[in-house]
């Protein structure tokens, strides 16, 4: 049964402990059926990639909130292909960068630095699981 | 090592320091009896005990904003611009999250391309960077008194510059710095180390030097009800005391129902003194802080002033000593400069104008400040036993057995098993209590209130409904109500 | 003419008619029995009765803001806005202060250059000028409730136009719309030509059409106590009431002290409730208005948002039918559209905020409540002594003798005599109760208050502690202190 | 003793009632000395001109803050000169057109017309009595 159920890794990257969002989308991916590995809060990038090998989760679901979005997000997509997880699904949240900025310049960095989807500060979770389950042909 | 709620000994205390002062190059420029000397200097109109005791006496509610950014010079223009254009009676400096984990190498970095990049790059001011000469330059470039604003778990060099730089007030404690602020660092750590800072404000004291100390009322700012922070800021009250600091403010985040909120500043400040004087500790000056709405907030502008006034009044009528204040940016990012002056001067002019309106204690307050003080002497006096009369070691075994529980706290040391939800008045309540040490009338309380909102509504009280409530005041209401 | 409260004849009322509708030539475009027609097909969302009713039956305080521009296609647009990015429940016509003095050739210039200068010269939509299908074309690309707003002491023509237009909601009243708006139009001349238009709206009902009336509660808008305005309310609500007018919607201005606010709004219910009925007008439905500050405001926004969630708060804890909205823009010009937007959902954030948080009838506000009723109670029945026993006539003597007077009204009419001033808690009382026929006990009420108030300060009350009260909240505070 | 009171013709102009300021400026210049003769609201141009010629004042202050004041104002000026009034000092106050708006816009637009001073909204009543002392040699 478990089995059957796909993988998806989510945590909150760098220096950042936000905590609330993350328990949220927990709760909505899970109930989306989902099986979510959730790493919490604080989370440094080969967390996230080992996280994916071990768990051969479909998906890395990467939150910042704090405003360091931009450092710490840098290099994902890389460590990534490097570590032979090519190409898989990786999408960004929150409050990506450091004040409040026009998404459209942030969401273009973003897609730059590898991320398949970028969302806006508030973005409700359902939304995010039907991009996911379209992402995934599911 | 043995936690205890014991106050250091001069020995021990410069045996950790010897250490301490190592952890960056700037430590070496820390110099205690020249640093007395320093605080010495500070007028009293800068001085932020001391005009926290004046508002006290006067009935003043004082507004102080958060701000921080990663060059000194930005940062000195930011807070003098907050309190000339934003009317600022306490002015903060926000440290940024590297620093908060002691990542100084990151924060070296993010000065340079902040540099580069002709903006700042952290979320904060890297004032363990910027060593004891970066930070009197800001003392002396900056007419108010100034605070060190963190979430450090590990703060103890950030601590020693700050202080020795002449910041006479500091943000923290072993346990509000840790639970919402950390996933894995252990609470004996936190506790620990936090210790370290209370008694170099003590050792101040000592030298005649009066620095205010302010544990981190609002926790995860998150449907916390006011007998979690309550408990948290007076046990974190009394571990400052213990280490012989002299004058704490303790503080509340805004909950939203006013009654509930007026009633939560009385029954600090009432369980707060009677706590200490209880435990021995009868020369403190204590004063309150009320922190405007620090959960979600809506994206829209208008509708952030409309929260923040709601916060001003509240603050106002419940007649805290300050108000930490929030930004119509809230939502969306660390604000500008202007939009942070706006906050302030919108919480400026509520709390002007409801100063000559006391709030009376009326029979619904009254009710709530005698709820709110009987869960938090559960609490306390449980923490008590399991510490075998000791607060310290206390509070890590209450936080094991869930006897202090903090609602969406990212610490592994936080059991994580109550689950507030709001009730049909909108007061913060337990939909689950789990572990709280409550005596059942006080658990059948919380369970009419939230069956009577359930019923309201139509549905089960569930975790749906707690993230009706996480998202209510964002999406413009207070209570997360299914839509119809 | 001899003034009666005494419902006009059909005869009476057609007479006046055909003379009124030949003061303009869009006046020949009105027909009574098609206007009945096309009433009828207004549905019920954008029937402001209706909405009205329903709101009250729910509990719920609906936000209306002012508006109006020169141009058709720029108020529709104007009002569309505020409907959907303003989140306004109910919509005004706010009308120009050229048709509300008569001057329809002004505004037909002022129509011409504003089409000209592509930005409306006029503070108001002329809806005389616009005629039927003008009004008709708004009504049809409005999705909302519509009210006329205005401030006119001849309104005869607009009502004419506006009702036949479609609108479902009529603003002001005889005396309402003449003491704070005219200068040297005689109360008798006024109050006999708003029975005409009271007289239309009744002959609509007559036809099974309802139209809401509302008589303009805040008068002067500076410090004007809650009796005045409470006083002048009631009267309205009987005059029309005589003519047949069944929906009314009773205002008060905030003064700006939460208890007082309150208690105006509970004191203005009861006391109407219970006049209407003791007069023998059983069958109107009673709804109230609260109007965010109406006096001087503050230019910084910040700071009037902090005026204007106020407002909001003791709306909502007041638990008015409706709230009238002011703009960040208020204290300098008429607002864009983007402001009084800004301003709506900043008040409907709070109210939802607030819906679930009633404000008990606590001791401090049950004690207002039971002043306010007393003082307009002796207004009120010594008005109605004056006029042996008719409301109307009793009005006119009453405004002679100062038995009714209203603060720093322009008109001749009004006597001028008393002198508003703030206690030491900020609710308005009166430093100079002029020739109001209160009780000794009532007087002494308020002399203690000021007097409490001229102590605490140190001062004589004089017309300069009434100066500083006026300019107070556009300084950002709520009483005049003087500056130490 | 009245006689040696300096004159002012005060008033709120056009269709304008907005009595608060008026009566406040009233009682700030009667206060500090002059002899003000009140207009109160609603007050034509003519009027202000010949309550001016009839009781010799030395100056003419003109409120507006409906909004329309652009449309009222206009042509004062050139009356006063009209009626023998000349250079009579003529001040001009309030909200003076429609619309949060630039002062330096709406000041140099009734400079233009003929306004000796024009001030902004808000301006306290000391300031204008100082500046017409100044402006009239006392
Ligand atoms: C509560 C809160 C706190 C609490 C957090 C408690 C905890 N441990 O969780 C406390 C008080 C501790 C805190 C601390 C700090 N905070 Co804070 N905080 C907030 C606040 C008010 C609400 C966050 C929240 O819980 N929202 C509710 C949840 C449900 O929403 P969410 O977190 O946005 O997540 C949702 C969506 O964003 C989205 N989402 C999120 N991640 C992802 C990822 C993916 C892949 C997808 C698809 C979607 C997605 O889905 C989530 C569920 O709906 C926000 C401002 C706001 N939003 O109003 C600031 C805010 C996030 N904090 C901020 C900052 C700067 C800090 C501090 C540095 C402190 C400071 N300035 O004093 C520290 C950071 C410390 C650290 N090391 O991280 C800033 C970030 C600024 C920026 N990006 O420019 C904000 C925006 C406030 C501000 N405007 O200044 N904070
Ligand atoms: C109270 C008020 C009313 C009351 C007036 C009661 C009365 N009869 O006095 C009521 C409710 C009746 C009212 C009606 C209207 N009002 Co009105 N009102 C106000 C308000 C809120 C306060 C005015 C006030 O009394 N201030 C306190 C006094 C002490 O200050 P003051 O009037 O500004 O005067 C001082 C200075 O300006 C200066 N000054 C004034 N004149 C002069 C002249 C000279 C020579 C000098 C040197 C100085 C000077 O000195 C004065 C004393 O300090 C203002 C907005 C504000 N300021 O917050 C709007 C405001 C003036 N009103 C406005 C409008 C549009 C109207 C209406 C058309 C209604 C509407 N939109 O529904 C009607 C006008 C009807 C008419 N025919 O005139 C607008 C004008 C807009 C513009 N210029 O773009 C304002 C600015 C509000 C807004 N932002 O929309 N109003």
């Amino acid at each position: 049964m478990e089995n059957n159920k796909v993988k998806v890794v989510l945590g909150v990257i760098g220096a950042d402990c936000h905590a609330v969002g993350n328990k949220i989308l927990n709760y909505a991916f899970t109930s989306a059926g989902f099986e979510v590995v959730n790493l919490g809060v604080l989370v440094p990038q080969e967390e996230f990639v080992n996280a994916a090998i071990e768990t051969d989760a479909k998906a890395i679901l990467v939150a910042s909130l704090y405003g360091h979005g931009e450092i710490d997000c840098r290099g994902l997509r890389e460590r990534c292909r490097e570590s032979g997880l090519g190409d898989i699904l990786l999408y960004v949240g929150g409050n990506l960068v450091v004040g409040k900025t026009d998404f459209a310049e942030v969401h273009s960095k973003f897609i730059e630095m590898g991320y398949d989807r970028v969302y806006e500060p508030g973005i409700l979770p359902d939304q995010v699981v039907i991009d996911l389950k379209n992402d995934l042909g599911l | 090592m043995e936690l205890k709620n014991k106050k250091w000994t001069h020995d021990h205390f410069y045996g950790v320091r010897e250490e301490i002062i190592k952890h960056w190059p700037t430590g070496a420029d820390v110099n205690f009896e020249e640093a007395v000397k320093y605080h010495e200097t500070i007028p009293a109109r800068k001085h932020f005990a001391k005009r926290l005791v004046k508002a006290k006496k006067n009935g003043e509610t004082l507004t102080q904003p958060r701000a921080g950014v990663a060059l000194l010079d930005e940062h000195i223009n930011l807070l003098n611009f907050l309190r000339t254009e934003g009317e600022a009676d306490l002015l903060p400096t926000t440290i940024d999250s590297y620093t908060r984990q002691n990542q100084y190498e990151n924060c070296a970095n993010a000065i340079e391309e902040s540099m580069k990049a002709g903006r700042s790059l952290l979320n904060g001011f890297p004032a363990v960077n910027h060593g004891v000469h970066g930070v009197r330059k800001l003392v002396e470039s900056v007419d108010g008194p100034l605070q060190v604003r963190h979430g450090t778990p590990d703060a103890r060099l950030l601590t020693e510059i700050t202080l020795a730089g002449g910041f006479t007030s500091y943000e923290g404690g072993g346990i509000s710095y840790n639970i919402p602020y950390a996933k894995s660092v252990s609470l004996e750590k936190t506790i620990y180390d936090w210790q370290y800072n209370d008694r170099l404000v003590g050792i101040y004291a000592e030298h005649g030097i009066e620095i205010n100390r302010e544990p981190f009322g609002p926790l995860t700012g998150t449907l916390v009800p006011p007998c979690i922070s309550h408990a948290v800021a007076i046990i974190e009250g009394i571990l400052a005391a213990e280490q012989g600091v002299k004058n704490i403010t303790l503080g509340y985040g805004q909950c939203g129902n006013l009654f509930q909120d007026v009633a939560a500043i009385k029954a600090l400040e009432q369980l707060a003194e009677e706590y200490l004087v209880k435990h021995g500790y009868n020369d403190c000056v204590l004063t309150t802080v009320f922190h405007q709405w620090m959960g979600g907030f809506p994206q829209d502008e208008a509708k952030a002033f409309a929260v923040i006034s709601w916060g001003a009044a509240a603050a106002a009528l419940a007649k805290a000593t300050k108000v930490i204040v929030k930004t119509p940016h809230e939502a969306l990012g660390i604000p500008t400069k202007e939009a942070n002056a706006m906050g302030l001067r919108a919480t400026k002019q509520l709390i002007n104008m409801l100063a000559d309106q006391p709030f009376p204690i009326t029979a619904e307050v009254d009710i709530e400040v005698e709820m709110i003080k009987a869960e938090t002497r559960c609490i306390l006096d449980k923490v008590f036993e399991l510490g075998n009369g000791d607060f310290a070691s206390g509070s890590v075994r209450a936080f094991e057995a869930g006897v202090l529980d903090v609602p969406f706290a990212p610490s592994q040391y936080s059991l994580n098993k109550i689950l507030p939800a709001r009730d049909n008045n909108g007061a913060v309540r337990l939909f689950d209590v789990g572990n709280l040490p409550f005596t059942q009338d006080i658990i059948d309380f919380h369970k009419a209130k939230i069956d009577a909102r359930a019923k309201e509504e139509g549905r089960k009280a569930s975790f749906q409904m707690v993230i009706d409530d996480i998202y209510a005041i964002s999406k413009g209401r207070l209570v997360g109500r299914p839509s119809k």
